[in-house]
C-alpha cells in the first residue's frame, strides 16, 4: 500500500479529515475527500496513466480539468464499470476501482506501442491509401483495423444497475460556470428576486479562484471569498446552486440542458437517488462563465508522462495540495506561467529554468521570479523532450524573435516535470452553440464572443476578459442587464476590490516550435494528443490540398477525440493557417455543438426505458383477459386479446375453436379498443358526407352505416361503422390504430377549411366499454342475459341500433356484423365493462359462448371478405382498387379524395387490386407477405403482380384463403399465379378468385340459416 | 430493373505518379511524406464548360466522376459553395444497402451497391465499404408482415435478404437484448448481408481526386447566385467568381435545391428537414453489424473508430439550421439504451445535423425540368449516402443524353402530376 | 417508519411495476398520497364562451373567463380546455341530469355537452414533494409562484397527454383517458421513489 | 427545443404540438375542374423557403386548435402567430403572404372562388 509521498499540506478542495483509499491497475493507493483521481495519482507520484489511440504511446496527465485527453481510465468493475472517464474528471471516493485502458498486456509494456515504431508508415490518412488489394481484402484488414482502435471496454454485465432521472426547470437567469465571475453574477441576479441557476462542472464553487494563491478580494484570500459568496447564495430560496453539473447543450430559445453527477462522488450510493439527473431548463437569460482553457506548447516529445500544463501544476498544488515533481522546466510564451513557477517553487519544488519564447520579458511576474532566484531563458524555445514513460529530459534552443528559426546550439537540461503554457482560450463553446458569432482578439490570440443569437451574454475569461476584476465588472454589469430584461431589477453592487499582481497578458505566436531535425523528422511534436495528430500531420494534409479546416480535422481526426480538442483547436489553427500563409481569422474555426462534454447516454435515456419506455393502453376488460390466459398483441399503443390459450394448445388449435365457436355457437370479442368519436351540431350530416365517400346525410336515425375515408391523394386512410343517433348527432367508430389520426383529420378540416360548419368533435372512445357477441346463438343469449328490447328482425334488423339495458346495464346495442353471422356489438359506460362481460358468458355458457380473440377476428372476417385497414391497404391503395366502387358516390359534389380518384393513374389498368386466392392444395397457407408471379421460373428480377395481404387456413371453409393485391388482379379472376416461397421450397400455385369466400348471399346475418 | 452489365467507366487513375499503394506509402515514408501529389487541383472557374455540376457533395462529385469517365465529357466543373463533402455527405451515419420494398427503388439502390462493391479500387481510394450486414428488426405482428413482404419483394427482385427469428438475431448481434418483456421486444428481423457502411468524407475525396484526375475542374467557395437562361434554355450560371457560360446545369445541392429551384423560378416538392445523428466516445469492437429499427426508430452501428453511430427520423419542422430539437435524440438513445443496454454506460461524444430534402413519396426526383438543360437531383431524404454511385451514374447518364434511361425514368418530376408515385412511406418507416 | 427502503434498481426489470406503498428512503415524511378520484362525474362542454351567463345557475359557477383556469363551487370544477372547450368534474351521477339541463338551456346555440364520466381518469396527488415529482414529466412551468391554486393546463407528462389542476400548493390532480391510467399510475409511482408515496385503496364504486 | 406561443394557451415546448407544413392553400373542389397538373401542385407541392415562412401548427397535446405561424427557417425565431383563416400582420410576414408563389397558382384561383 503506497503512501502518498507527493502530498502537502493545504490543498483548498482537500479534506484530509476524510482518508479514501482506491485501486489503480491492481494496486492500492490513498488519497482524501476533495480529490481527483489525477489528483490523488500525482500525490502518490503515479504518472503514467494510460496510452494513446493510435501509436500507444505512454501518457499521463496533462492538465486538471475536462479538457483532459491523455488520462482516460476505466472507472468500476462488472456491470458498473464505465470506460474512457478523464481522471481528472473522476472525484475520489472510497473503494473507487480504477484500471488503464487501451494496452496489452500491461500499460507499461504494451505491445500496441509498435504502431510507435511503425509511425513512420502510418502518416494521416494512410488508410486511404492502401488495404485496397485484394479487394475482397478489406474486411480482413479492417478486422484488425477495428481492434487496435476504440479505447476503453464496455461493461461486462450489459444491463445498467443504476437508475437515471430527467427534470424540468424554468427560471429568469442561468449562469454556467461558478468561478470569480459566476459567483458574482450569481448573487448580482439573486438580489432581484428573480430565480437564479448556479451552474458548475467542478464539485466545488470557485474555479481557478481554488487554485490562485496570490489574490486578495476585498482584502480576504480568493478561496474566502468563494465560501462567503456560496453561503450567500445557498441562504437564498430563489437560487438553485447545482455543483457537478454540465451545462452540455444550448439549445433554440434558449432551452438548456444539464448534466448532474447526483451520487458519483458516494460510496456507498443511495438506492434511492438517481446517479445523474438531467435537467431540462427552459432560461429567459443565460450568462456564460465558463472560463478559458489553457494550450500545450507543441514541441517534439511534448505527449510525454511528466508534461504538464502550468496552470494545471498550479491547480494541483493550490487547489489539492499534490506536487506533480520535483524538478520542473517551465516553457512558456506569456506571462501566466510565471506564477505557476512561483507556486511550484513555494511548494518545495526546485525550478530549473523558465525558458521564455519572448525575446524581451518583463513586468511584475516576472520580477518576482527574478527576485525569487529563478533562472529565466528568454528568446529560446523548448524544442524536444526525452524520456521512455516519463519526461526525463529536455532540449533548450536559442530562436528567432518570430519563433520559426532555431539560431544556435541546443543546451540539454534534465528534469521530471515540464511546466508549458501556450496562452489561454475562451471557453467559448457554449456561446457557440448557442448560435453566437466568433471574433478574432489579435492581442490575445483566440476566438471570443461576437454577436449574439440567442439571449445569453459572456463574461469574464470565456469573454477574453481574463484580468478577475474585469470579470468581476462584466458580470454586475451583464447580470443587472440581464434581471432588467426579465423585468425585475436590482442596484448593481461595488466592484470588489482586487490584490494581485498584474498580469500584462500578451502572448506570443508561437503556434509550434522549431525542429532541430528536417521537416517531417526528429520526436513527433503533439497537437491532438489523445488521437495522436503531430504537426507534421496537419502540414502533410495541406501538401495534399485538404486546407479547409474542416477537411483538415476531417482527414488528420484532429479535434476528434474524446476532449472534443479543447486544448488541440487552436494551435492546430494556428500550424495550418502558417502552412497555408493566411491569417487565422481567414482560416476560420469550426462551430460547436452538442455536447460540451462527453454525456451519458443512459441519462439523456433516464426513465424511458423497459415498462415506461412507451405508454400502454388497456381495455377495461384487461384484467379478465389475463385470467382467462389470453396472449396479447400490440395494436398501436393498445394491447388486445391476441386469443386466448387453453392447456395443451397450440395457437392454431386456439384460433380454430375460437373460430368455429363464432360461426356454430357465438363468440365474445373484446371492440372497446375500436376509435369512437360524438359528431354533434347542425352540419353534423353535411361535414361526414365530405368526409366520407358515401353519404350519410340520407341516413335514418337509430340507423348504421359502414363508410370509408380517403385521404386527399384519394388513397384509403380508414373506415368504420357511423350511427345517427339524432338528427344532428352521430356516432362515429374508427379503426383501433387511426382513431387519434381520424379525430385529429377531422379537426383540421373543421378548423382550417371548413370554418363555416357547426359541428363538435368529442372523443368517446374510452367512455364506452364493448363487447361484440357474434354468432347463431347470439340473439338467443342476449335474451338469456335478460335484454329489455326486442331482438326480431323487424323490431331490430341489420344495421340499426337500439338503448336498452343488458343484464340491467344501460347499454347501446348496434345489430352490426365483422364476422357475417348475426351479430351484437354491446355498448355500456366503460366502468360496467367486466360486468356486461361476466353477465354474457354467464348467460352464454349454456349456449357454449366462446370469447374470441383479433386474431380468430381476422380469420373471420377475411372468410368474408372483408378488409382491415392497414393490412389490405398501406397507403397506396383506393377503394376502386379493393373492388369497393359501391361506396364511392358518384352523386356528391365532392368529399375528401374525390378529385384524386380522377387523375389518369388511377384509371391505369396496372394498378394493384384486391383479389382472393385459392391455393391448389387446399392445405397450402400462402405466407402473408408472398408475392404472386406469373412465371416462377424466371430468372431475378421477376415480374410481381403483387403482395398476398391476408392469409389463413380457414377452418370453417376446410381450404386455405387468401387476399392479394395484384397488378390488374380484377381482369385476373380465373387465371392461375405462383407464389415463390423463400426458402427453396417449390412455389404455390393458386388460382385468382372473388374476395368472398363464405356465405356470399349474407344469410347468415340474421342467424337462422344454416350451412 | 438493374441492368447485368453496368459500365464503370476507366477507372485508376491516369497519373501514375499519383496512384495510391502500400508501395507508394513506403516510397514516400523514405521522403517523410514530403512528395505526396494534392488529391485534387484547386481549380478557379473557367470562361466555360460543357457542363456544370452545382453541389460538391458524394452526389455531385460522383455526377462528375461518371460523366468524365463514363460518358468522356471532360470539359466539367463542379462549383461548391462550402469545402466538398461539407454537406449530408459529411454528415449522414454512411449506411448502405439495397434492400427495398418497391422495384423502381430497389432497381436504383441496387445499382449504387453495385457500383459499391469495387469503388476503393476504380477510384484507387480506400473508401472502406465494409459489407458487414444490415439487419432492421421488427418489433410486433404487425411488423413481422410488412418484413415478410418486403423480404419476399426483395428477393424475387435477385437481391440477397435473410429472416433471423430473434434466437438467429441474438447470435448474429451478441450485445442485443432481445428480452421478449420489453416494450417493444424484438420479434423477428432481416438482413442484407451485401449492406454495411463506407467512410463518408473517403467517398466525396476519392471521387474528387478521380474526377480532378481526368480534367474536372473542382471549385470550392464558389457560390451559385444565379441561373442565367435565355428563353426556357440554361445559358450560364452567375457565381461569387464571376459568370461560368454552360448549357447543362446539373442541381445537386440536396437540402437547397428548393432555393436553386426558386433561381431558376420553378418549384418542387420538396420540404428541407433537419436531421440529426451522434456518436459515442469510442470503445473495442462489441457491434460488428448495422441495426435498424422503425418502431423504436433508430438505427446504430459502430464504426471502424470504435465509435457508436447514432441515427434517427427528421424534425418535424421545416430548417435551413442543421440543427435540430433535443427530443429526438433524447428519444433515440432511450431506443439505443432498450436494445443496446451496454449504451448505458456510454457518452454521447459528438453530435450534429443536416438539411435532407424530403419528398411527398419519400422518393428522389432524378428528372429534367421544363428548363431546357436543367437538371435536377435530389429529395433522397435520409437515404440519399447509399445511393451515392448510383444517383451519380444515373444522373450522369440523364445529363449526357438529355432523357432518363430506365432507372431514372421512374423518378421523373412528372409523377407528381400524374400519380404514379413510388411510395416508400408504407414501406419506409425511418427511411435511412 | 422502520421498513427499510427497498432497492429500486432491483424493481428496474418490473419497471412501472412498483408495490402501492413506498416508504420515505430516510424513513422521514414527506411523500405522495395519490387518490383515484375517477368516479367523479364528467361533463365535455363544448360552446362559446358568452353563454356562461345563460347556464351559470345550473352548473353553480360561471365558465372561466380565463385561459388555463378553473372555477370551482364545492366539489364542482369548470376547467378550461381551450377557447369553446370546457371540462365540467361534478358528483358521481350528476353529470346525466346537468346536461340535458345544459342541452336545453343551449338548445339555440351550437354546443355539446358530452359525458365523457368513464373515459376521464382523475388522480389527486397530495405531498410536500409533488412539484418535484410531476416536472420529472411535465415540461410546464410549476414553480409555486407560477402554477396557483386554481390553474390548469393540457400538457404532457411523460408520454400521456394529462390535463393537470392546480389544487393547492402541494395539491394537485390529473386527469387523463382511463386506458391510459395504468402507464400513468406506473409513471408517478416510479418518479415518487425519491420521496416515498403512498396510494389511497380503492373505494368500490 | 423550440418554444411556441399557443395563441390560447400560452408558451409551450414544441413537443406539445404538430407542425402541419405551409399555411394558407386552399383546397379546390372537385367540381372546379381543374388540371391533373394544378391538383398534383395543390396535392404535392409545398413551399419550402430559406427564411421567412408562413405554416400551421396545432396544439396536439394542449387546445387542440390550430393557429398560424411566421417562422425563419433559418434563425427559427418566431416572428409572429395568429388565428385561423386569418393573414399575416408583420410586414415580413405580409411579404411572405403576397410574394408566395401560391398566390397565383390555377389551383388556388380555382380553389379561392368555388
Amino acid at each position: 500500500m503506497s503512501s502518498q509521498r507527493y502530498r502537502l499540506s493545504g490543498g483548498t478542495t482537500i479534506r484530509t479529515d476524510t482518508p479514501l483509499s482506491f485501486t489503480f491497475d491492481g494496486k492500492s493507493y490513498h488519497g482524501y475527500k476533495g480529490d481527483t483521481l489525477a489528483s490523488a495519482l500525482i500525490a502518490a507520484g503515479v504518472h503514467l496513466i494510460g496510452r494513446s489511440f493510435k501509436y500507444h504511446r505512454p501518457r499521463g496527465i496533462m492538465s486538471a480539468g475536462s479538457e483532459e485527453p491523455n488520462a482516460l481510465v476505466r472507472v468500476g468493475t462488472g456491470a458498473y464499470a464505465e470506460p474512457n472517464l478523464k481522471a481528472t474528471q473522476v472525484e475520489l471516493y472510497d473503494g473507487l476501482i480504477a484500471t488503464s485502458q487501451n494496452r496489452f498486456p500491461s500499460l507499461k509494456y504494451d505491445v500496441g506501442s509498435i504502431n510507435s515504431v511503425m509511425s513512420q508508415f502510418l502518416p494521416a490518412g494512410f488508410y486511404y491509401k492502401t488495404f485496397m488489394w485484394p479487394a475482397s481484402f478489406w474486411m480482413t484488414y479492417e478486422h484488425f483495423i477495428r481492434n487496435a482502435a476504440g479505447l476503453g471496454k464496455v461493461a461486462s454485465d450489459p444491463i445498467d444497475p443504476e437508475r437515471y432521472e430527467k427534470t424540468h426547470r424554468h427560471c429568469e437567469i442561468l449562469i454556467a460556470g461558478g468561478g470569480g465571475a459566476g459567483l458574482m453574477a450569481a448573487y448580482q441576479a439573486a438580489l432581484s428576486g428573480q430565480r437564479v441557476m448556479l451552474v458548475d462542472e467542478q464539485a466545488e464553487f470557485g474555479g481557478w479562484l481554488l487554485s490562485d494563491d496570490a489574490v486578495k478580494i476585498d482584502n480576504m484570500p480568493a478561496y474566502d471569498w468563494v465560501r462567503e459568496m456560496q453561503s450567500l447564495l445557498s441562504n437564498m430560496d430563489n437560487v438553485t446552486l447545482l455543483p457537478r453539473t454540465t451545462m452540455f447543450g444550448y439549445g433554440d430559445h434558449n432551452y438548456i440542458t444539464l448534466a448532474e453527477r447526483v451520487t458519483d462522488h458516494l460510496s456507498p450510493r443511495p438506492s434511492h437517488l438517481p446517479r445523474m439527473r438531467l435537467w431540462k431548463v427552459r432560461v429567459a437569460q443565460v450568462i456564460l462563465a465558463t472560463g478559458c482553457i489553457e494550450r500545450p506548447l507543441v514541441f517534439g516529445g511534448n505527449d510525454l508522462p511528466g508534461v504538464m500544463l502550468a496552470s494545471a501544476v498550479q491547480s494541483y498544488i493550490t487547489q489539492y495540495g499534490a506536487l506533480p515533481g520535483s524538478r520542473a522546466i517551465i516553457v512558456t510564451n506569456n506571462d501566466t506561467a510565471y506564477q505557476a513557477a512561483l507556486a511550484f517553487q513555494n511548494a518545495g519544488g526546485f525550478v530549473r529554468a523558465i525558458v521564455d519564447t519572448r525575446t524581451t520579458v518583463k513586468g511584475a511576474w516576472v520580477k518576482a521570479a527574478k527576485d525569487a532566484g529563478i533562472d529565466i531563458l528568454s528568446g529560446h524555445g523548448l524544442t524536444g523532450a526525452y524520456g521512455i514513460h516519463h519526461v526525463g529530459r529536455v532540449e533548450i534552443s536559442p530562436i528567432t524573435a518570430d519563433g520559426r528559426e532555431i539560431t544556435g546550439e541546443a543546451v540539454h537540461m534534465d528534469c521530471d516535470l515540464v511546466m508549458m503554457s501556450g496562452g489561454l482560450t475562451p471557453t467559448v463553446h457554449l456561446h457557440s452553440q448557442a448560435r453566437g458569432k466568433l471574433v478574432w482578439d489579435e492581442k490575445h490570440l483566440c476566438f471570443k464572443p461576437g454577436a449574439t443569437h440567442e439571449a445569453e451574454q459572456s463574461i469574464g475569461a470565456c469573454n477574453g476578459s481574463f484580468a478577475l476584476s474585469s470579470g468581476l465588472a462584466e458580470a454586475i454589469r451583464a447580470a443587472t442587464k440581464a434581471v432588467k430584461s426579465t423585468g425585475g431589477t436590482c442596484t448593481a453592487l461595488s466592484v470588489p476590490d482586487v490584490t494581485a499582481l498584474r498580469i500584462n497578458y500578451a502572448p506570443m505566436a508561437y503556434w509550434k516550435a522549431p525542429s532541430q531535425a528536417g521537416a517531417g523528422q526528429g520526436p513527433k511534436a503533439f497537437v491532438d494528443f489523445q488521437n495522436d495528430v503531430t504537426s507534421a500531420d496537419i502540414q502533410l494534409a495541406v501538401r495534399e490540398g485538404y486546407q479547409s479546416v474542416e477537411h483538415v480535422k476531417r482527414y488528420t481526426t484532429t479535434g476528434m477525440a474524446t476532449d472534443q480538442g479543447k486544448t488541440s483547436n487552436m494551435n492546430a489553427l494556428g500550424i495550418l493557417a502558417d502552412a497555408l500563409g493566411h491569417e487565422i481569422p481567414d482560416v476560420g474555426t469550426t462551430t460547436f455543438r452538442m455536447p460540451y462534454t462527453p454525456t451519458s447516454m443512459g441519462m439523456i435515456a433516464g426513465r424511458d426505458i423497459g415498462g415506461l419506455f412507451d405508454a400502454v393502453r388497456l381495455t377495461r376488460m384487461d384484467s379478465w383477459h389475463r385470467a382467462a390466459g389470453a396472449k396479447f398483441e400490440h395494436v398501436g399503443q393498445w394491447m388486445r386479446a391476441w386469443y386466448y390459450r387453453h392447456d395443451g394448445e397450440t395457437m392454431e388449435q386456439a384460433v380454430t375453436r375460437e373460430v368455429l365457436a363464432a360461426r356454430t355457437t357465438a363468440g365474445l370479442l373484446d371492440a372497446s379498443t375500436l376509435g369512437k368519436i360524438d359528431v354533434r351540431g347542425k352540419d353534423a350530416a353535411t361535414f361526414l358526407d365530405r368526409i366520407y365517400t358515401n353519404k350519410f346525410s340520407s341516413l335514418a336515425v337509430g340507423k348504421c352505416r359502414y363508410g370509408l375515408m380517403l385521404k386527399d391523394d384519394g388513397m384509403v386512410m380508414d373506415d368504420g361503422v357511423t350511427t345517427r343517433l339524432a338528427d344532428e348527432h352521430y356516432h362515429m367508430t374508427t379503426t383501433t390504430g387511426g382513431a387519434a389520426g381520424v379525430l385529429d383529420w377531422m379537426e383540421e378540416w373543421l378548423q382550417t377549411e371548413w370554418p363555416e360548419l357547426d359541428v363538435f368533435l368529442t372523443s368517446v372512445t374510452e367512455q364506452w366499454s364493448v363487447a361484440t357477441l357474434s354468432g347463431p346463438h347470439a340473439r338467443a343469449i342476449l335474451e338469456a342475459a335478460d335484454i329489455s328490447v326486442d331482438l326480431s328482425d323487424t323490431a331490430f334488423p341489420f344495421m340499426s341500433m337500439k338503448q336498452g339495458y343488458v343484464s340491467g346495464l344501460p347499454a347501446r346495442i348496434f345489430r352490426i356484423s365483422f364476422t357475417g353471422e348475426l351479430s351484437y356489438e354491446i355498448n355500456v359506460p366503460a366502468r360496467y365493462g367486466v360486468a356486461l362481460w361476466t353477465a354474457l358468458m354467464k348467460a352464454g355458457e349454456a349456449f357454449g359462448i366462446t370469447p374470441y380473440g383479433t386474431e380468430a377476428m381476422h380469420v373471420l372476417r377475411a372468410e368474408k371478405g372483408f378488409i382491415i385497414v392497414g393490412q389490405e391497404t398501406d397507403g397506396t391503395v383506393t377503394p376502386l382498387d379493393l373492388g369497393m366502387n359501391w361506396i364511392v358516390s358518384k352523386k356528391k359534389p365532392d368529399f375528401i379524395g374525390k378529385r384524386a380518384l380522377e387523375r389518369t393513374s388511377m384509371a391505369d389498368p396496372k394498378r394493384k387490386q384486391l383479389v382472393g386466392l385459392r391455393t391448389d392444395n387446399p392445405d397450402d397457407v400462402i405466407p402473408e407477405g408472398a408475392h404472386a408471379v406469373l412465371d416462377p421460373n424466371q430468372p431475378p428480377p421477376i415480374d410481381m403482380l403483387g403482395h398476398v395481404t391476408s392469409s389463413y387456413a380457414s377452418p370453417n371453409l376446410g381450404y386455405s384463403i387468401a387476399m392479394a393485391l395484384l397488378k390488374g388482379g380484377h381482369k385476373l379472376i380465373g387465371e392461375t399465379v405462383w407464389i415463390p416461397m423463400l426458402d427453396g421450397q417449390k412455389p404455390i400455385k393458386a388460382v385468382v378468385t372473388d374476395t368472398v369466400f363464405y356465405d356470399a348471399q349474407g344469410d347468415r346475418l340474421n342467424g337462422t340459416s344454416s350451412s | 430493373m438493374v441492368a447485368s452489365e453496368i459500365d464503370r467507366g476507366l477507372g485508376g487513375l491516369k497519373d501514375k505518379k499519383k496512384r495510391y499503394s502500400a508501395f507508394a506509402l513506403a516510397r514516400n515514408a523514405a521522403s517523410y511524406h514530403q512528395n505526396w501529389q494534392r488529391a485534387w487541383r484547386n481549380a478557379s472557374p473557367k470562361a466555360s464548360y460543357d457542363a456544370v455540376i452545382i453541389g460538391g457533395g458524394g452526389h455531385g462529385l460522383a455526377t462528375a466522376y461518371y460523366l468524365a469517365s463514363v460518358h468522356g465529357v471532360t470539359n466539367i466543373a463542379v462549383i461548391e459553395k462550402g469545402w466538398i463533402g461539407g454537406g449530408n455527405t459529411g454528415r449522414n451515419t454512411t449506411i448502405i444497402r439495397s434492400n427495398y420494398l418497391w422495384d423502381e427503388s430497389a432497381s436504383i439502390y441496387e445499382h449504387a451497391l453495385k457500383l459499391w462493391e469495387g469503388l476503393a479500387q476504380d477510384l484507387n481510394f480506400n473508401i472502406m465499404f465494409s459489407q458487414r450486414g444490415v439487419l432492421t428488426i421488427a418489433h410486433s405482428e404487425h411488423e413481422l408482415k410488412e418484413m415478410s413482404r418486403r423480404v419476399h419483394a426483395i428477393r424475387l427482385n435477385g437481391i440477397d435478404s435473410d429472416v433471423m427469428n430473434p434466437a438467429e438475431i441474438k447470435k448474429f448481434v451478441p450485445c442485443i437484448n432481445i428480452d421478449q418483456s420489453i416494450r417493444y421486444p424484438v420479434m423477428g428481423g432481416f438482413v442484407q448481408q451485401r449492406g454495411g457502411t463506407a467512410r463518408h468524407d473517403a467517398v466525396a475525396w476519392g471521387y474528387a481526386r478521380a474526377a480532378d484526375d481526368m480534367g474536372v475542374d473542382i471549385i470550392q467557395n464558389c457560390e451559385v447566385t444565379g441561373l442565367r437562361r435565355k428563353g426556357r434554355k440554361i445559358i450560364g450560371i452567375d457565381t461569387n467568381m464571376g459568370f461560368i457560360k454552360t448549357k447543362k446545369v446539373g442541381c445537386v445541392v440536396a437540402g437547397h435545391s428548393s432555393v436553386m429551384a426558386e433561381m431558376a423560378g420553378i418549384h418542387l416538392p420538396l420540404a428541407s428537414r433537419p436531421l440529426q445523428a451522434l456518436v459515442s466516445e469510442p470503445i473495442k469492437p462489441i457491434l460488428d453489424t448495422v441495426i435498424m429499427s422503425n418502431a423504436v426508430h433508430m438505427y446504430i452501428s459502430q464504426s471502424d473508430k470504435g465509435e457508436m453511430v447514432l441515427g434517427a427520423g427528421v424534425d418535424k419542422y421545416n430548417s435551413y439550421a442543421q440543427r435540430g430539437s433535443f427530443p429526438v435524440p433524447e428519444h433515440m438513445i432511450a431506443a439505443a439504451v432498450e436494445l443496446f443496454p451496454f449504451m448505458s454506460r456510454l457518452r454521447m461524444l459528438r453530435h450534429w445535423g443536416g438539411i435532407v430534402d424530403t419528398c411527398p413519396d419519400a422518393s428522389p426526383i432524378l428528372s429534367k425540368t421544363d428548363i431546357d438543360g436543367l437538371y435536377f437531383n435530389c429529395g433522397w431524404g435520409t437515404g440519399g449516402f447509399k445511393a451515392t454511385p448510383g444517383s451519380g451514374h444515373v444522373f450522369a447518364d440523364l445529363i449526357a443524353n438529355d432523357r432518363p434511361n430506365n432507372i431514372a425514368a421512374p423518378y421523373a418530376l412528372s409523377r407528381f402530376e400524374t400519380g404514379f408515385l413510388i411510395d416508400e412511406h408504407g414501406a419506409a418507416g425511418v427511411a435511412h | 417508519m422502520a421498513q427499510a427502503h427497498p432497492d429500486i434498481s432491483a424493481l428496474e426489470a418490473q419497471a412501472g411495476r412498483l408495490p402501492d406503498q413506498m416508504p420515505h428512503p430516510d424513513g422521514g415524511s414527506g411523500g405522495i398520497v395519490f387518490t383515484d378520484l375517477s368516479t367523479c362525474g364528467k361533463l365535455n362542454l363544448r360552446c362559446a364562451s358568452d353563454v356562461s351567463s345563460q347556464i351559470i345557475r345550473f352548473l353553480g359557477a360561471s365558465l372561466p373567463d380565463k385561459a388555463n383556469s378553473v372555477t370551482t363551487s364545492g366539489e364542482r370544477r369548470i376547467i378550461w380546455l381551450g377557447p369553446d372547450e370546457y371540462l365540467v368534474l361534478v358528483k358521481t351521477g350528476e353529470e346525466d341530469s346537468l346536461s340535458s339541463i345544459i342541452s336545453s338551456a343551449l338548445s339555440s346555440q351550437h354546443h355539446a355537452a358530452t359525458i365523457v364520466t368513464d373515459a376521464l381518469a382523475c388522480l389527486q396527488l397530495d405531498g410536500p414533494a409533488v412539484r418535484d415529482v410531476l416536472a420529472k414529466g411535465c415540461a410546464l412551468d410549476l414553480h409555486d409562484t407560477k402554477f396557483t391554486a386554481g390553474m390548469c393546463a393540457q400538457t404532457l407528462l411523460a408520454s400521456a397527454s394529462i390535463t393537470l389542476l392546480c389544487e393547492g400548493d402541494s395539491s394537485f390532480r390529473i386527469i387523463c383517458r382511463t386506458s391510459f391510467l395504468d402507464y400513468v399510475m406506473a409513471w408517478l409511482k416510479d418518479a415518487a421513489c425519491e420521496y416515498g408515496y403512498y396510494v389511497t385503496p380503492q373505494s368500490n364504486i | 427545443m423550440l418554444q411556441l406561443p399557443c395563441p390560447y394557451c400560452g408558451p409551450r415546448d414544441e413537443l406539445e404540438f404538430s407542425c402541419g407544413g405551409e399555411a394558407h392553400i386552399s383546397r379546390p373542389l372537385a367540381h372546379n375542374k381543374i388540371s391533373d397538373a394544378d391538383f398534383g401542385e395543390y396535392l404535392f407541392l409545398r413551399d419550402n423557403p430559406k427564411g421567412v415562412f408562413l405554416e400551421r401548427w396545432r396544439h396536439a397535446s394542449g387546445c387542440r386548435r390550430w393557429f398560424n405561424v411566421v417562422r425563419d427557417t433559418v434563425s427559427h425565431d418566431i416572428l409572429e402567430v395568429y388565428a385561423m383563416g386569418r393573414k399575416p400582420r408583420s410586414s415580413a410576414g405580409k411579404n411572405a403572404y403576397n410574394n408566395s408563389w401560391r398566390r397565383t397558382s390555377a389551383a388556388e384561383a380555382a380553389a379561392v372562388n368555388k
